[in-house]
Parts: structure tokens; C-alpha cells; sequence
């Protein structure tokens, strides 16, 4: 099997991380997508650590597994605050400031 | 000692800007000992570069590195020669006289301290622009000229007009400014340096192309600053300022900053036929269109204004002759510089007698009640229109002198517009001074304060005198020799054959306005039945009323421009650009929609642009 | 086919399919399900690409302890809060379909256009620390050491941050029992506060009771979701319920 | 295998880090009175203890392995950390601009004489806006002194970004100094709801741009084996693995460039520069661009310089971009947060043109004008935030009619900033201008520095107009009034005053700084 496969699904896993959040209005579903986008870099640096035989990429994949989950909690706190003054999720709601 | 000539009037705006409410009871004489001893320094240093022979008359003053990078260096430093001296004096000069005027023509205004801290600052920054030793420094005195002119011009900020006018002139001056960077980025690429010194001795060393190019960005900017085709436009509206401003800016020292940046840059110019040429053209295409506006102007003011395009016309086509002649366009600007400020501070003194009424139609027999303003006009009128022995004839008629050298066409251009000014000028005079009253019902003319006047007295005297004094007494072709460079132009026609035709030309044109206008009686509302060009004129009439309509819609100000000769292209091209430039804007706001999401799509789409670049690039 | 393709192609289209049933699901939990499910396949996928270690950390931290938190927080939303997937921007969906494609299309054709070098595997790599674990330890103390120990501030940030954001102190001191035994009895509210509205029409706490003349009772609420103007009012929820 | 921790190297890195630990526990331990002016001392005392450290570094006798520069380079020039962080000359000026401006944007959110109500930030940013607990924070004093920590941290990622030597070490600081950022957005005093949208849409926006860039990194690691600057540079030379390399420096720029505030990836800017206090909107457009464009030019500079005949073209359309659009919608605004937003917007093209000369010069010219555009803003937002009515901050143009007249030193100080803004000659904006395009011809980017020139011209329009505004026009009746703040506010705005005009007359020191302070070492 070509090894880049692996490349490639990332980068499809990636696309639909990207589509994700530029279609879906609830802000926690937004988040969702780009987690999946880091999963994608993710998948890609495991898959590029095994093709080259470097251990590099693993320690990456788990450092942003770590850096993922810290974000994670800040966006999350972020959205429950918004949630809570207007009570909405939706990102589009968020759109005083403009032009 | 010549950064104290700069000092004296920036330590005078600063007292005044600062000083605030405590200074306005004697800001304006302090404002004007500032300037007056500035001038008296100025003399001095003259005198003393008088006495010194011919080599050691150029003295430089280097204040300290401005910056220093490897080989490139800014010093900054000033520079007093035989070219800069001249400025010199006719700055600290004709702008001490009309500080003194404008103690009286500014006396009721509530902003007087504020106005005198401008005039202040403008001196400074004019001084600094003549006194640079290098571009740099030269730019810095150009852009602080450009902000005093700026802040004079929408001085009376009430107006709706006068704002719009700063406006105008700002945004037309950026486009020259950004000629002025790039020449001299330019410079400093090409010759490592921008000292003036540097840059003339490095000139050779350019290639041919790149000369051209510096030539042709500082040709842009001088267009800008001097009100030179087709940069024009805002001058006319410049005439919003009051009309000391109009005197002593836009008549008799910044606008001229670009022909001696034109002259200061001769050796860029001596080395490019196509950048030389370049001016020429544009200084040929001024001074008949510049003279063309005036003979369709019923206000006062613009009328003088469209005279000043023309003569910085004249300059401007003298400087790009190259070395035969550098010398006459200065000696024109000086001559220029104290009768236009006289016919300026004249027409002040009209518009203070008349209610400020800029309108010739509603004057009228004025020399009956305003002597001493009839006097001095009517010196400066002789000046202009070139009838000796009075300054101006010296100087126009080298000019058309060395025209006819180089070329028949442009000879003829300046002899045309040699007749077109003595049609407009005696237009002017026989509206204004002439024929009978067409006063408004509650108007009572009265000569005005003798602050006022005596700057008009010594300016006429300048009018009359000054031209034979430089040439004769001065000898002003071989005073600035050293600097520019000298050559006698070879000729087919000699001075004899051409006075002659020329004072012929000029009276002709001076005997068909008399005829027309001071023979005839003049209509206080313009026919209606004449020419679009009149009807276009009248509207000026009118001029709160359009005024306020311009301001609602800016892009329409600028079709009430006067004739069919000014160039509604170029003006509209400017508001055009403005518009255009906030509707561009308008439109590109509405991509900032406020979601997050679209933000997100327009981040994408950059990705995709990136990606797309990168590997056509690999193609 | 080795057994690695058959892995590959199994988990790799679930994985795509979670991300896709992500992208369409109306409802947020459904979303979160869909994405614990690729992210599951992508720790399959870890083990086949020799890195046995990362695909438990990704079951522990992804699926275990990041979606959960999600799930969490969905759960303070409104577990039933739908989404409509009706486009609101005027063109958005057309640019996000037309650019994703134009995007993924130039990375997958980008990728596949290069030639692929055998993959060499871990083993030699492994070997030199002397095992797999090892080896990752080393690296994580050692050559990566400083992004480590900067990674701790991150998580202060993270804990500090949630912290700000989400704890409320008190602003009164704590009112003693007597205090409160004083209130109830002494005080407006002989019986206790109302229930919030979570049983009547919505399931989140910030939605308030509905009094029997229709308008809703702030008591019934929180003292942190008592905003100005916050509160729901009858009608919205009415017609949030339709 | 030696792990090796190169303290003296990595001292002002970690100093901020371990003072943001110091001030967590300060909030943990410590009575709420007192934690205001012990949290102030700590991050003031460690930004100046790390400054100190930089400067001893940036002087210190050669050590490890010089890169010679006319033979006058002093100072540290090592990789540290096994490699992690690169300390070298631009490394060191970089950390040198961020503490400075971190000091003078401290000292801006230290302020509490400017709001009646306290700081600028929310009493308590977990109670509701408009909620009684709100009220009852405000009217007891409460201060969210987490600030401060956060502050640190945020400080201390921004120090390591420029200097970090791989991209998972920039991975790491580029989220350390992100988080506090996003968090600190949402706790603005007033307009609190603004304040949130701008937390969720950077927050959103940011991370959406860090996965790309953490994707970038993944492609260049698959085609060079390495995440480390050095290695990777090697590696492309003879890489035949394009259709990795090309996708993966295009991400990484994505990730960058949104950090910097380039075209298209802006938007975030004017939304979040206007829903931040404006503290730290003060601190974002100067901190975060300085920081941002240390680790571009370091990836583009070490890590692609040799692609950098492939990645030209494309720093050509998002540099011409910036500075169009930016000039051009910065126009038509009325806020003037968003106005000063946009023409962040556009300086950032300025600046790009310095990273596209890719030599010397346009390195140095680059770290000058960071220099100079910082303390420029810190000045301008900083006088922004003076300037209120009874509701708070009054940032609509309309407002600004007139406070010439009201307060003129002020208003002419901020005049001063305007003009730097705008490139005038003898303000700092003008040199920087000045070194950048002069680099960037000298790079053969001549077109770019027409369009540049055409840019600035617009945008003077606009700073001008604001100019105008003020000084020419009569003070509404009931307008805002620009409230008199304390020492520290007052010291903020005179140091940034005293720089922007510094380096305008007098450039030479800092001009030989920045060209002393050499290459990149890999």
C-alpha cells in the first residue's frame, strides 16, 4: 500500500474539519470541526513519523493531544460564557461588530 | 546661525500653539518679531555672503547624522548658497510684510493667534525646504509646507467650501508627494546618497533610464506642489484661505517650492532631454491654461490664482530649458513673488473695503475711494503684464527671450500668453477700479488701515524697482552662476527685434479688455445669453448656495469648475478618485459581515489563493 | 491485501464517515457521537501505523476526556438544542463547498502527485532507545524537554482560564443556618423557590418557571442566570417548543 | 542520551513563566486587597528582571558558535535547549521589542483612574452582564487579578515564539501566548458583549488558523523527516518531495499570516481590536504582531530560505493585499478602534515588504520598523482608551470632534502618533517606512514599493482627516471629554511618545542595533 495514503486521508479528514466550520452555526459543533482538523494534523504526523522512521511526529501527535485539550477548555469556557448572556450557541449570533 | 532663520518662527508657532488663550493678546507681534527677525538674519547673512568671494559663499551647517547605515548617509544638515539666500529673503521678506497685513486684515478674527501660529510654522517649514542640504530634509520642509498650506486653506473650517478645499489640495499634493518619495528612494538606490552634493556628483554615474525616471518623479512632484498641469485644480480652490495666505502661499513662496526643486535638481534635468522636455511641456500647457482661466474669472481672488498657474508656468518652462534657463526662472519667481503678494494684498484690501466680496461684478470705480490700493495694484498690474522698466518686464521677457532660442512653438506659447495676461490683468483693473459703481445697496468702500497698507506700499516698490535692481544692481545671472550653472543662449532673434513685438502683443491684448470691459459698462449679474464658460463663471456668484450642495455631494463640486478650459477631466479624475476610492471602500466593507463563519471562508479562500500561487510558481 | 490495507481502508472510511456525519447531523450530540466515532478510528489507525502509545493517549485524551467535555457542555446548552441547517449567508455555503474542494482537491492531488518512498518503519527507530516507549520518553525529556515544560503553562492557562470564566465567588458572606431558617419562615417565600422550567417545555436550568398567568418567575432561577433581559421570556419559549 | 538546559539562554523565557506560576499562587494564597499591587510588582519586577537578561545576553563575550558580521557581533548566538530555541541577534532584538512594549502595555492595564469602576477589566467576568451579582462585584471594588497571571504567561509564549527553533516548540508558544489572549479579550468592564464576540471569534478564527498550521508542519515533516528549522532547511535543498513541500509552506503561512493580521486572513482584526479592553488592544497590535512576525521571518528566513524564490510571489499578493485594503476600508470607518484596526492591517503589508527583501537589510529594517510601529501603537490605543463619556470609552470619529480645543496636549500627542502612522518625516513611522522600502527595492521589489508608496498616501488621507477632526471642528455640546489618568497611564503614553519621536530624529542607535544584531543562525 502506498504509505502516503495515510497523508491523503488526513488531508480529506482535514477538508471536512475545514467544511465543518465554515457551515455549521453552533459554536460548539464549530469547535468539533477544528478538533477534527487537529486530528487530521494529527493522523498525518504518526503517518509521516512511521514513513520516515522518526520518532519526531509522535512526540508532536501527543504534545497537540495535550495542547488540543487545553484549548478545548478555554473554547468551551468561552462558548458557556457567551451561552450564558445570550443564551445561544449560535456563532452567527455573534456578529455585532461588523464592516 | 542658519538653523536660528528656521528657529525663530517654529519657536514662534510653538509659543502660540501651545501658549493657548494667554497668548492672544500679543501672539501676532510676537509672530511677527519671529518673522521680522528672521528676515533681518537673512539680510544679514546675505551681506556677509556678499563680502565673501565667490567659492566661499556656499557655507553648510551640519546639526547631526540623521541617519547613517553603511554607506547609505542623511545628514542633517543645512546649506546656505547663492540660490538658497535669494529664497531666503523673499520668504522671511514678502512673509514679514504680509504678517504685518495680516495684523489688520485679521484684526476681528476670533482665531487671530491661531493663524499667526500657521504663518509661523509655514515660514519654518518653507525656510527648512530652501535651507536642506539633502532630499530628505528637503521632503521634510516640502510635507511641512504642505500642512501649514493645508491648515491655512481650510482655515476658515466653518465653511463648508474652505474644508473641502483642504481637502482637495491634500489629496492632490499626496500625489506629487508620492513623486517626491519615490524619486528620491530612487536617488538613494541608485547614487547611495541624497545630499545635494552627492547626488549632482553621482548623477553621471546613473544609467540613462533611471536618471529619466528621478526626472520625471520630481517633475510630479513639483507638478503637485506648484499647481503646474495637470495637478492644478486645487490651487483656484485654494483661494478659500484668507487671502493672505493666497498672498504669501499660493502666490509667492510655496508654489514656487517646485521650480526650485526643478532648479536645485538641475543635475538630474542636465542629464535627461526626455525628463527636460517633460517640463517644458507642462510648464508651456500651464501658463496658457493658467492664462486662460484668468480672462474668465469674476472672482477676484481666482482670478490672481489663475494668473499665479500661468506664471509658475513661465518658471516652470524657463527651468526646464536647462542652463540658459535656471537663472531666469528664479529671477521671475523673485520678481513673481513681490508683485503677485502686492496684487494679492490689494485685492485683500478690496475685499475688506467691500464687505468681502470677492465678486468684480458688484466693484467698480473703486480709485475714487481706495487710493492707495488703486496705486499699489495698479503698479503691480504694470509689473505683471510686463510694461518696463517694471520688474516684471525683465523677467518675462528672458524668458520669452530664451524660449524663442530653444523653440518657435514654445516662443510663441509664452508670447501668447504674454498677450492673454495683459487682457485678464486689464480686465481685472478696469472691473475693479474703473468705470462706474455696481456696489451692493449696504456696502461703503474705505481704504483701508495703513498696517495694511504700508506692505502694499513696499511691495509695489518691489514691483516697480525690483526687477532692475537684480538685474543691474544684482547682477543676478552671474549671483547664481555658482549654483545653476549659466549659459547664453544662442540666438536668431535678437532683444531688439523681440521687445518690441512682445510690448506690441501685450498692449494689444491690454487695449482689447479695456475696450471690452473698461469702455463698456459691466453687467452686475453676467449675461445669461453668452457662452457656457459664463454661465459656468456666474454659479461662482452663487457661491454659498453651491457650496452647500458640493459638500452633500462631493463628487460634484468640481463641475462647477469654471471654464471649458479647466480641464474638467483632470479635476473630476481627482474627486473621481476620491469617490471612487470611499465607494471601493464602501463595497469591500460588506465582505466584513460581522460572522465568524464568512471570516473563516474568507481565511479558506486565501489558503486556496496561496496554494494556487505556490504552485504556479512551480510550473 | 495485507492485513495493514484492510485496516486502513476499514477505519480510514469510518473515520471519513464519522467527520461527514459530523458535518450533517442536526443535533449537536449527535455531532459529538459522530466525531468520538472517527476519532475511535483514528486511534485504530494509530495502531496499525506502529504507535501503539499515541493510539491509547488518543482513546484516553480524545474520545475519553475531550468529547466528554463536550458532551458536557452540550448538555449546559440544551441537549435537544437543533440545529438548522439552513444556510443564513448569502452565498456562504456555495464558497465553503466551492473553496473545501478547491482546497482538499489541490492537497490530495498535491500529495498524491509525490512519488512515495517505501515506508521505513519504527523499528529501527525504536530500537535505538531500546523499546517504544522508551524511546518516545526519551525524546518528550529530552530533545523536546523545554516545549514540555512550557506545555505545564499552557495547562494552568487552560485551568485558570475555565476558572475566570465559570466560577462565581461570593460577593455576601455565607448566610449562616439560622440566617436561612430566618428567611423561610420570616421571610416572602414560605414554601420553597419554584423549580426552574426544565420539566415544562425546555431542558436547560437557565429556562425559568412558567407562572399560572403565562409570565415566568425569576426565582425559579439561578442567582447567576438572573441577567437583565437574559431571561427568556413566555413567548420565545413558545415558540422555541413548536 | 544528555538533555541540556541552556539557563542564562532561556532565562527571560523562563522568568515570565515561572512569575506566572509565582502569580498563580499569589491568587491561590493571598487576601483579594492585596493582590492588585502584589501582582503588579511581580509581572513589572519580571519583565524588567528578563529585559535585563536579554541585554546581558545581547552582550555577552561570543559564545558557542558565532556567526560573524563584519567581526562586531557580541552577544549570544547558540541553539538552546537541545535545539529547541535558537538565541541569536534577531532573536534577542525581537525579545527585547515584546518586553518593552509589555512593560509600557503593563503599565496600561494597571491603570484604574480612568474608569470610575476600576480597571478595564470586569469586576468578576463570570457573573452576567447587567446581573445583580455584577453590580455587587463593581460596587465592592472586586478586581479579576488573574489577569496578571495570564498576563505573564501570555508574555512569556510571545517571548518564545520568535525564537523557537522547531515547529513544535513554535506550535507550543504560539497556543501559550494565544489562550491568555482569547481569554483576556472576553473580560472587558464595559460592553461586555462585544467583549465576548471578540473572545469567540478570535478564539474560533485562531484555532481554526493553528490547525493549519500544525498541518503545514506535518506535510514538511513528511518530505524532510524533520520538524527542526536546521534540519528541515538542509533537507529542501534536495528534497524531491514537492507536492509535500509546497502544500505544507502554504499552511504554515496561513497559520502565520493570520497571526500577523494580513489580507485575506484580517478579519479578525478590527473585531476583536474594537471588543478587547483596550489595554490590551494596545498590547495585541503591538506584542502580537512583533511576535508574530519574529517566528514568520524566522520559518521563512532559516527554515524556506531556500524555497524563497517559490514563496516570493505569494508574500507579493498577500503583502500588495494588506496595504490596499487595509488603507481602503480604514477610509470609510466611523469607530475608532476599527479605524486603527485597519491600518494595523495595512502596516502589516508594510512590513511584509521588509520579509520579502529576504537579506540583511531586510531583516534589520524589518525588526526597526517593529520597533517603531509598537511603541506607536501602544501610544495610540492608549490614548484611545482616554477619551470617555458617561458610558465609557466613546470610540465613534464623532465624537473626536473638537478635543483639540478640550484637551491639546493630548489630542496632540495623539496627532504626533497619527503622523508616525502615517510615515511622516522626524516621527519613527517615517524611518521604518523608510528602511523597508529602501530593503525592499534594493531586494528588486520595486513595483511593491510603488503600491506601497500609492498606500500610503491613502492612508494619510485618513489619519489626517482625524487630525482635522479634532482640531478643526467644534466640540459637540454633551461630547466625551478625555479623563486625566494616573502616573501610569501617564508614563505609558510619554515613553511611547518619547520613542515614536526618538527614533524619527535620532534613529542611528537603534538603526545600529538592529543591523549589529546580524542573522538567523540555524
Amino acid at each position: 500500500m502506498n504509505p502516503n495514503n495515510y497523508l491523503i486521508l488526513a488531508a480529506i479528514l482535514f477538508t471536512i474539519g475545514v467544511y465543518g466550520v465554515l457551515v455549521r452555526r453552533n459554536a460548539i459543533i464549530v469547535f468539533m470541526s477544528v478538533e477534527l482538523m487537529l486530528n487530521a494534523a494529527n493522523l498525518a504526523f504518526v503517518a509521516a513519523a512511521r514513513n520516515t522512521g522518526t520518532l519526531d511526529g509522535l512526540v508532536v501527535a501527543f504534545f497537540v493531544m495535550v495542547v488540543a485539550a487545553a484549548e478545548v477548555v478555554v473554547g468551551l469556557a468561552i462558548i458557556v460564557t457567551i451561552f450564558r448572556t445570550r443564551r445561544s450557541a449560535s456563532i452567527d449570533e455573534a456578529s455585532l461588530m461588523k464592516y | 546661525m542658519i538653523a536660528a532663520l528656521i528657529g525663530l518662527p517654529l519657536v514662534g508657532a510653538t509659543v502660540l500653539l501651545l501658549g493657548g488663550r494667554r497668548t492672544n493678546a500679543w501672539g501676532h507681534f510676537l509672530a511677527v518679531a519671529m518673522s521680522a527677525g528672521s528676515f533681518l538674519l537673512g539680510a544679514f547673512l546675505f551681506i556677509q555672503m556678499v563680502g565673501k568671494s565667490e567659492e566661499e559663499r556656499e557655507v553648510g551647517q551640519h546639526l547631526f547624522d540623521w541617519i547613517a547605515v553603511g554607506a547609505f548617509q542623511i545628514p542633517f544638515g543645512l546649506h546656505l548658497d547663492q540660490l538658497s539666500i535669494v529664497f531666503v529673503l523673499l520668504i522671511t521678506g514678502v512673509g514679514t510684510l504680509i504678517h504685518i497685513y495680516s495684523i489688520g486684515y485679521m484684526e476681528h478674527d476670533p482665531n487671530r493667534r491661531r493663524f499667526f501660529a500657521y504663518l509661523n510654522l509655514f515660514v519654518a517649514a518653507m525656510l527648512l525646504l530652501v535651507l536642506a542640504d539633502n532630499y530628505f530634509l528637503l521632503y521634510v520642509g516640502w510635507e511641512g509646507v504642505g500642512l501649514a498650506s493645508y491648515l491655512l486653506i481650510s482655515f476658515y473650517q466653518q465653511k463648508p467650501s474652505a474644508a473641502t478645499a483642504g481637502k482637495k489640495a491634500f489629496i492632490v499634493n499626496r500625489v506629487g508627494d508620492v513623486g517626491l518619495s519615490l524619486a528620491i528612494i530612487l536617488m538613494f538606490v541608485t547614487f547611495g546618497t541624497v545630499t545635494f552634493e552627492g547626488v549632482n556628483a553621482a548623477a553621471e554615474s546613473g544609467s540613462p533610464s533611471t536618471i529619466t525616471w528621478i526626472g520625471l518623479a520630481l517633475l510630479l512632484a513639483a507638478c503637485g506642489k506648484s499647481a503646474q498641469f495637470p495637478l492644478q485644480s486645487w490651487l483656484l480652490d485654494a483661494m478659500e484661505g484668507p487671502t493672505p495666505v493666497s498672498a504669501l502661499i499660493h502666490a509667492a513662496t510655496m508654489v514656487t517650492a517646485g521650480v526650485y526643486l526643478i532648479v536645485r535638481a538641475h543635475a538630474i534635468f542636465d542629464l535627461s532631454e526626455t525628463a527636460r522636455t517633460a517640463v517644458v511641456i507642462v510648464g508651456a500647457i500651464t501658463l496658457l491654461l493658467g492664462a486662460f482661466i484668468g480672462t474668465a474669472k469674476d472672482d477676484i481672488k481666482k482670478g490672481l490664482a489663475g494668473s499665479t498657474m500661468s506664471q509658475i508656468g513661465y518658471m516652470v518652462l524657463a527651468a526646464g530649458l536647462g542652463p540658459v534657463g535656471y537663472v531666469f526662472a528664479i529671477f521671475h519667481l523673485l520678481t513673481h513673488g513681490m508683485f503677485k503678494a502686492g496684487l494679492f494684498l490689494g485685492a485683500g484690501s478690496v475685499m475688506h473695503g467691500m464687505h468681502d466680496d470677492v465678486n468684480m461684478r458688484h466693484y467698480g470705480a473703486l480709485r475714487i475711494m481706495m487710493k492707495i490700493t488703486y496705486a499699489t495694484f495698479g503698479l503691480g498690474f504694470l509689473a505683471i503684464i510686463g510694461v518696463p522698466p517694471f520688474a516684471g518686464f525683465w523677467s518675462k521677457d528672458e524668458i520669452i527671450y530664451v524660449a524663442f532660442s530653444q523653440s518657435l512653438i514654445i516662443g510663441l506659447a509664452t508670447l501668447l500668453g504674454a498677450g492673454v495676461t495683459a487682457f485678464y490683468m486689464t480686465r481685472m483693473m478696469a472691473m475693479t477700479f474703473f468705470g462706474e459703481a455696481r456696489w451692493e445697496d449696504d456696502v461703503h468702500p474705505h481704504e483701508s488701515p495703513a498696517v495694511m497698507t504700508i506692505p502694499m506700499i513696499v511691495l509695489a516698490l518691489g514691483s516697480v524697482f525690483g526687477g532692475m535692481a537684480m538685474l543691474f544692481v544684482g547682477d543676478i545671472e552671474h549671483w547664481l552662476e555658482p549654483v545653476t550653472g549659466f549659459a547664453k543662449p544662442e540666438h536668431s532673434v535678437s532683444h531688439s527685434v523681440l521687445i518690441p513685438i512682445t510690448l506690441a502683443v501685450v498692449l494689444g491684448g491690454a487695449l482689447f479688455a479695456w475696450l471690452r470691459y473698461g469702455r463698456r459698462p459691466v453687467p452686475v449679474v453676467a449675461p445669461t445669453d453668452v457662452r457656457f464658460l459664463t454661465r459656468a463663471a456666474r454659479a461662482d456668484a452663487y457661491g454659498d448656495a453651491l457650496n452647500e450642495a458640493a459638500f452633500m455631494r462631493p463628487g460634484q463640486y468640481l463641475t462647477r469648475s469654471l471654464t471649458w478650459f479647466d480641464s474638467k477631466a483632470i479635476d473630476g479624475l481627482v474627486s473621481g478618485l476620491a469617490a471612487s476610492i470611499g465607494g471601493l471602500s464602501a463595497r469591500a466593507q460588506r465582505l466584513q459581515n460581522g460572522y465568524a463563519r464568512s471570516y473563516a471562508v474568507t481565511m479558506l479562500g486565501g489558503a486556496v489563493l496561496i496554494a494556487l500561487i505556490l504552485l504556479l510558481v512551480r510550473l | 491485501m495485507n492485513g495493514e490495507s484492510v485496516v486502513f481502508w476499514v477505519s480510514g472510511t469510518f473515520a471519513v464517515v464519522g467527520a461527514l456525519g459530523m458535518v450533517v447531523s442536526k443535533k449537536a450530540v449527535h455531532s459529538a457521537l459522530w466525531v468520538a466515532f472517527a476519532m475511535i478510528n483514528i486511534a485504530v489507525l494509530y495502531f496499525t501505523l506502529e504507535a501503539p502509545f499515541l493510539g491509547t493517549t488518543q482513546i484516553i485524551v480524545y474520545t475519553g476526556a475531550v468529547m466528554m467535555l463536550f458532551l458536557f457542555v452540550l448538555m449546559i446548552v440544551g441537549v435537544d438544542s437543533s440545529d438548522s441547517l439552513l444556510e443564513t449567508i448569502k452565498g456562504q455555503r456555495l464558497l465553503a463547498a466551492l473553496f473545501a474542494l478547491t482546497f482538499g482537491g489541490v492537497v490530495v492531488a498535491s500529495i498524491a502527485s509525490t512519488l512515495a518512498s517505501p515506508s521505513a518503519g519504527l523499528a529501527i527507530a525504536n530500537a535505538g532507545y531500546g523499546g517504544h516507549l522508551k524511546a518516545i520518553a526519551y525524546l518528550v525529556f529530552g530533545q523536546y524537554l523545554f516545549a514540555f515544560e512550557v506545555l505545564s503553562a499552557l495547562l494552568i492557562t487552560a485551568a485558570l482560564g475555565a476558572m475566570v470564566l465559570a466560577h462565581n465567588e461570593r460577593w455576601a458572606p455565607r448566610k449562616t443556618q439560622d440566617q436561612l431558617q430566618r428567611e423561610r419562615t420570616m421571610g416572602n417565600h414560605v414554601t420553597p423557590l419554584p423549580a426552574p422550567g426544565v420539566m415544562a417545555r425546555n431542558n436547560s436550568v437557565d429556562t425559568p418557571a412558567l407562572l399560572p398567568d403565562g409570565s415566568t418567575s425569576i426565582d425559579s432561577l439561578p442567582n447567576a442566570f438572573r441577567g437583565e433581559g437574559k431571561v427568556a421570556k413566555p413567548n420565545s419559549i413558545e415558540e422555541a417548543g413548536k | 542520551m544528555k538533555v541540556s538546559v541552556e539557563y542564562q539562554a532561556l532565562a527571560p523565557i523562563i522568568i515570565l513563566l515561572a512569575s506566572g506560576v509565582l502569580s498563580v499562587l499569589v491568587e491561590a494564597f493571598i487576601p483579594r486587597t492585596l493582590r492588585r499591587p502584589i501582582q503588579l510588582m511581580l509581572v513589572l519586577a519580571s519583565i524588567v528582571l528578563a529585559f535585563a537578561y536579554v541585554v546581558i545576553n545581547a552582550t555577552a563575550p561570543l559564545a558557542g558558535d558565532p556567526v560573524t558580521n563584519g567581526g562586531q557581533v557580541k552577544g549570544l548566538r547558540q541553539l538552546a535547549a537541545s535545539g529547541a530555541v535558537a538565541i541569536d541577534g534577531p532573536g534577542m532584538v525581537l525579545q527585547g521589542i515584546i518586553l518593552l512594549v509589555s512593560f509600557v502595555a503593563a503599565l496600561l492595564l494597571a491603570e484604574r483612574q480612568i474608569d470610575p469602576q476600576g480597571d478595564a477589566f470586569a469586576s468578576r467576568s463570570s457573573t452576567l452582564p447587567g446581573s445583580e451579582d455584577e453590580r455587587q462585584f463593581t460596587a465592592q471594588g472586586w478586581l479579576q487579578t488573574e489577569i496578571w497571571p495570564l498576563y505573564l504567561f501570555c508574555v512569556g509564549g510571545m517571548l518564545l515564539f520568535p525564537v523557537s527553533n522547531d515547529f513544535l516548540t513554535m506550535f507550543v508558544a504560539l497556543e501559550v501566548f494565544s489562550l491568555p489572549l482569547y481569554l483576556m479579550a472576553s473580560m472587558a468592564r464595559r460592553r461586555r458583549l462585544l467583549s465576548h464576540e471578540a473572545a469567540l471569534k478570535y478564539f474560533i478564527l485562531g484555532a481554526f488558523s493553528s490547525a493549519f498550521f500544525l498541518f503545514g508542519a506535518a506535510l514538511i515533516y513528511a518530505a524532510t523527516t524533520s520538524i527542526s528549522f536546521s534540519t528541515v532547511a538542509v533537507a529542501m535543498e534536495n528534497s524531491s518531495q514537492d507536492g509535500l513541500i509546497i502544500p505544507g509552506i502554504g499552511m504554515i503561512a496561513v497559520g502565520l499570516l493570520f497571526k500577523v493580521g494580513a489580507v485575506p486572513f484580517h478579519q479578525w482584526v478590527p473585531d476583536v481590536y474594537q471588543g478587547s479592553p483596550t489595554p490590551l488592544t494596545a498590547f495585541m497590535s503591538a506584542a502580537t504582531k512583533v511576535a508574530a512576525f519574529g517566528a514568520l521571518l524566522r520559518v521563512f528566513y532559516v527554515a524556506f530560505g531556500g524555497m524563497r524564490w517559490d514563496w516570493r510571489p505569494m508574500m507579493w499578493v498577500i503583502a500588495i493585499l494588506s496595504m490596499v485594503i487595509g488603507s481602503l476600508l480604514a477610509v470609510t470607518q466611523t469607530d475608532m478602534k476599527r479605524m486603527l484596526a485597519f491600518s494595523s492591517v495595512a502596516h502589516t503589508g508594510f512590513i511584509l515588504l521588509g520579509v520579502i527583501s529576504t537579506s540583511a537589510a531586510g531583516l534589520s529594517s524589518t525588526l526597526f520598523y517593529l520597533l517603531a510601529y509598537g511603541f506607536t501603537s501602544v501610544g495610540v490605543f492608549a490614548i484611545v482608551g482616554l477619551v470617555r463619556d458617561a458610558s465609557g470609552e466613546a470610540t465613534h470619529l464623532s465624537q473626536w470632534a473638537g478635543l483639540g480645543k478640550k484637551s491639546p496636549w493630548m489630542a496632540s500627542i495623539f496627532a504626533l502618533f497619527l503622523l508616525a502612522l502615517a510615515g511622516i518625516p522626524l516621527t519613527s513611522g517615517f524611518t521604518g517606512k523608510f528602511a523597508v522600502f529602501t530593503a525592499a527595492i534594493d531586494g528588486g521589489a520595486t513595483p511593491l514599493v510603488i503600491v506601497a508608496v500609492v498606500a500610503s498616501a491613502i492612508a494619510a488621507f485618513f489619519y489626517a482627516r482625524v487630525i482635522v477632526l479634532m482640531f478643526f471642528t467644534e466640540p459637540p455640546v454633551d461630547g466625551p471629554s478625555v479623563v486625566v489618568p494616573s502616573a501610569f497611564t501617564t508614563v505609558a503614553i510619554g515613553t511611547s511618545a518619547a520613542f515614536t519621536l526618538l527614533l524619527g530624529i535620532a534613529p542611528q542607535p537603534v538603526l545600529d542595533l538592529v543591523i549589529n544584531a546580524g542573522l538567523f543562525i540555524r
